[in-house]
């Protein structure tokens, strides 16, 4: 049996209905205990603070958002290419959660560059691709929103998916091309390997694994809910044609 | 009358989210300014405001062409001449459409914009202030110039174009506004024509919009 | 009603003049006449569209109904909505009979987009019944329309008019009405300018 | 032409099923049925604007010119640059036999615009013929035209199919024309969501 | 093929202005800048080029919804599906078409509003330049752009919201081209990226709008 099946609309409920509830309590223990451990039993950070804490819904968050464009990605082309309508509504089921990760991402980071850098918001390349990236699930998600018919609407936002994967690529070039040269550099470049030692990694690993598990359990629960939402149309529809003989024409 | 703002804010809502539309190109203009004069986070500041305003005037502009353009070409437009209801009040009931499904999304959501690009903390309720006292007038300006062109097909340009202009004084006064209330000057000048402007506007343009509607349709 | 001498113009140019008429109430009058002739020209300029280019046009205030070409509903609006809000406007009640009377109960929820191009037609006819004028004024109404739905339409119009109102029709097609025939043909202009238009301030 | 158990979908709901039919050189088909039948869905199917839901159409390729109900019109062209771009795009030199056909001569330099909805409707049909194709499918076609001008039209489709071309037309009043009829209710969808789509994986 | 070029070109001028209108709007757009900004001529010198080029995206943004939505409208977007040319061919000359009418008459009238910006002398040929480059990706993009949104009524809105991310990249390297130019300092680095934009762009978005046309018709 090939892998596809299981795209196959009735076999993608059957097996995703117990993993719903497994992931979400998987999810919501991972990320107590993540929070947990690293909001309680970490030291502050010399330079940070107890500002660092925040770094554990922040980070996970960021991570997420960009993959789940990648997921978003990979279900359009699977749409594109071998028509699994569960598919298509995957990555339509995928972008909400990810546009809220972007915002998280955004939100904590604002949050956080307030007490670091004395301003919620700097022009640094990372910021801004992260704000670009939550432009392309705005305007998938419109797009998804503006177009009625199913079929229609699958294939122009998986088109608009690949389209916008290459322009955000470029578009993350062009970003740090364009901040090249700019004084606020140097204040701004806080990378992961040169700040977090293990003591907050561990945590944070755990943090991110949480994250992980929970939008593998929003998606599933998401896309169950367009294939149910799907169902409700056709029955619909049937009704319609179904009703036709009688009152129609 | 109130039957034709619910089915306008209806519309609005089922053409897809005719309120996030206005509000996601306002956030986009913002975004790209900076990329336009560099990521200078005092340079942004200082033009902050106008940049705020101007995106704001932008995102108004771009909507101002669903106020009469669908009705006329379904010929509802014909058919609310003939109705029994006034045609001053189709014009004010379709301003006000436009202002709730349009401008006010903007008025909230400036001072979020506000932070992309540092305006200063004392700006965000006077921006705000400001923006509240001149978006009715950019949407009663709007309708009117929006019956200006309705019946030509894609008229959008030619109606920035002739909105633009009658902006101008609104935008002046905003801008002023806003400016000095962020750089803690005294704002109430500014504040009042603005005011003054929108009350004006709204007294006697849905009369002219109403009779320049009339000749459009004949 | 009653229409006299009248000078219609389209465009800056005179299509028809001394058009004369009268129309009483429980009548129908058929406006006739080839492609181009000016009927839908006298239609908009009686509905108050465009102004009389010289006549008397007399006739009561908003008793008028004008159904055109272009049927004035909103794609994204279902049928029932469609009519509630032209309903509304009139201050009419009458969507539920006007839902029957041109059997577009069934499609009541349907959005106006999903029709097909006569199931529209019937919709923008219901449209006359719930504004409750008595002077119906109707462009070329069965267009598109299969023979059952032209025998709702001459039920509806009959119906009207045994309820007093009146009905004036540009058509090409039959429409099995008893009505009275105006060929506008006859009121052809014989050119010259339109009067206070530019056109003629420069001949 | 050739169509064998085509079926047919909109928006994702089966209309028609099982339609098969042959129409060779020389040959006319008229298409009936109450209003939301099918015959749109048909014709834009065959045209190759929306793909089948099964069965086959054998149909030489770049052979359909398709006439529906816009007309291609641009509104600020005049009647003789709309026809001489639809010739350039065909590759094809009938502008003037065109013209004639549709007695369009006197209206050559008005722009589209300005004319009236018959006007208008001669010059969407006189399209038809700076094609060059051999098959039309025509989705009424006479809606808005005088008696004169149906003749026109029956005579323009005559002269198509005596030179050897094939017509489709869906209406639902006489055109004057000796033509086998299809009536599309005979293959009304029975349900089922049509295949391939959305509707169809998740019923 | 170039029939339909020719057609396009003819429309845009006859449409009362298609060459004139996104000019005009260009320019207002410049002149509302300074109203917004205030009038320090220092600080003006050095948005200039920043705000010429957001300029200049946005009246190109205006015109986008022309491209197909006219043709979808009266049905002649259908009859060109069926016509014996590959709905690749009919997208570059839309785009093509758009170019010429829309953006072209900003590269050429650019300089002009710098003047009323005080760009640098040393600006003005490395703003046209990087304009002459960058707008033909502007034009194709938006092409791709309007050929997902025809079909929806009044699409403009949601049209802008899905180009604008997708203009990012030439937003920036053809800023930065003009800015640096001006400055004196090196820029062929960004004006070879936009050159490179613009070159992918026209080999490949004309397929993906094709098939997103042909979608959007069935
Ligand atoms: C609105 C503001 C901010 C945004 C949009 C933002 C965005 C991001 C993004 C996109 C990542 C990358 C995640 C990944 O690729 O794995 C990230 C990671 C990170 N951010 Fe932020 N950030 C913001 C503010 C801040 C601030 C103020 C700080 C600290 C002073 C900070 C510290 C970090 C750290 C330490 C990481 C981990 C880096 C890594 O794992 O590669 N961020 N942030
Ligand atoms: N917008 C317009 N501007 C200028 N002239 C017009 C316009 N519309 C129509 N005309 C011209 O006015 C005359 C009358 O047109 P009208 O539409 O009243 O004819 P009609 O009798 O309704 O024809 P049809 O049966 O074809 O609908 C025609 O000669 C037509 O060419
Ligand atoms: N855009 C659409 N989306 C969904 N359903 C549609 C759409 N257009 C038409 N339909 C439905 O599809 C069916 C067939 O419509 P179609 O337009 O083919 O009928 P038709 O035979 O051409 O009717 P008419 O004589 O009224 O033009 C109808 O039931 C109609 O309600
Ligand atoms: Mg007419
Ligand atoms: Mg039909």
């Amino acid at each position: 049996m090939s892998i596809w099946e299981y795209a196959n609309p009735r076999r993608f409920m059957g097996w995703s209905a117990p993993l719903v509830p497994l992931f979400s309590a998987l999810a919501a223990l991972l990320i107590a205990l993540g929070l947990v451990w690293g909001f309680f039993f970490t030291p502050e950070d010399y330079r940070m603070g107890s500002t660092v804490k925040i770094i554990y819904i922040h980070v996970p968050s960021a991570m997420m958002a960009i993959n789940i464009w990648v997921m978003m990605l990979v279900a359009s082309l699977i749409w594109l290419v071998r028509r699994h309508h569960v598919s298509a509504l995957a990555a339509k089921a995928a972008a909400p959660i990810g546009v809220v990760m972007t915002l998280i991402a955004l939100i904590t980071g604002a949050i956080w560059g307030q007490p670091m850098w004395g301003t919620w918001w700097a022009w640094d390349p990372r910021l801004t691709s992260f704000l670009i990236l939550f432009l392309f699930y705005l305007g998938y998600m419109a797009l998804w929103a503006a177009i009625e018919d199913p079929d229609t609407a699958a294939d122009l936002t998986g088109m608009l998916c690949l389209v916008g994967s290459v322009f955000a690529v470029l578009s993350r070039y062009a970003v740090n091309f364009w901040n090249q040269g700019l004084h606020q550099g140097a204040t701004l470049s806080l990378d992961a390997e040169e700040n977090i030692s293990d003591v907050f990694w561990l945590p944070l690993l755990v943090c991110m694994a949480g994250f992980g598990v929970l939008f593998a359990a929003l998606v599933l629960l998401r896309t169950r809910t367009e294939i149910r939402l799907r169902r409700l149309h056709v029955l619909e529809a049937r009704d319609r044609t179904g009703r036709k003989g009688s009152g129609e024409g | 009358m109130s039957a034709l703002l619910l089915r306008d804010l209806k519309l609005a809502v089922r053409a897809g989210g005719g309120f996030g539309l206005g509000l996601a190109f306002f956030l986009i203009v913002t975004v790209l300014v900076p990329f336009g004069v560099g990521p200078d986070s005092g340079l942004l500041a200082r033009i902050a405001p106008g940049i705020l305003w101007v995106g704001a005037l932008l995102a108004c502009l771009l909507s101002l062409d669903r106020i009469f353009q669908l009705d006329w070409e379904d010929g509802s437009l014909e058919l609310l001449a003939t109705a029994p209801i006034p045609m001053e009040g189709v014009v004010l009931m379709k301003a006000l459409a436009h202002w709730l499904s349009s401008a006010l999304p903007l008025v909230l959501a400036a001072p979020v914009l506000g932070v992309l690009l540092n305006l200063p903390t004392a700006g965000y309720g006077w921006l705000m202030l400001s923006l509240a006292l001149g978006t009715p007038a950019l949407s009663m300006i709007g309708t009117f110039g929006a019956a200006l062109t309705v019946g030509l097909k894609r008229g959008g340009l030619l109606l920035s174009l002739l909105v633009l202009p009658l902006y101008v004084p609104t935008l002046i006064f905003g801008t002023e506004a806003a400016r000095r209330g962020a750089e803690g000057l005294a704002n109430a000048t500014p504040l009042l024509m603005l005011a003054g402007i929108t009350a004006g506007v709204t007294a006697l343009l849905p009369f002219a919009a109403a009779a320049v509607i009339r000749v459009n349709l004949r | 009603m009653r229409v006299e001498d009248l000078g219609c113009q389209r465009g800056g140019v005179p299509v028809l003049e001394g058009v004369s008429f009268t129309l009483a109430a429980g009548e129908a009058l058929a406006l006739r006449g080839p492609n181009g002739s000016g009927k839908t020209t006298l239609l908009r300029t009686i509905a108050g569209l465009q102004p009389p280019a010289g006549g008397r046009i007399e006739l009561a205030e908003d008793s008028v109904a004008y159904g055109a070409h272009a049927d004035g509903l909103k794609a994204t609006l279902t049928v029932a909505e469609n009519l509630a809000f032209w309903a509304a406007i009139h201050a009419c009640d009458k969507v539920s009979e006007a839902l029957e009377a041109f059997e577009l109960r069934p499609l009541a929820t349907r959005p106006a987009q999903k029709l097909s191009a006569g199931q529209k037609r019937r919709l923008g006819l219901a449209r006359l019944l719930v504004t409750g004028r008595p002077l119906w004024l109707l462009d070329e109404p069965t267009v598109s329309l299969d023979a059952d739905s032209v025998g709702l339409f001459g039920r509806a119009v009959r119906a009207h008019l045994s309820a007093g109102g009146a009905a004036l029709i540009a058509t090409h097609t039959d429409l099995g009405l008893e009505a009275r025939v105006l060929d506008v043909t006859a009121f052809a202009a014989t050119g010259g300018p339109a009067p206070g238009g530019f056109a003629e301030a420069f001949a």
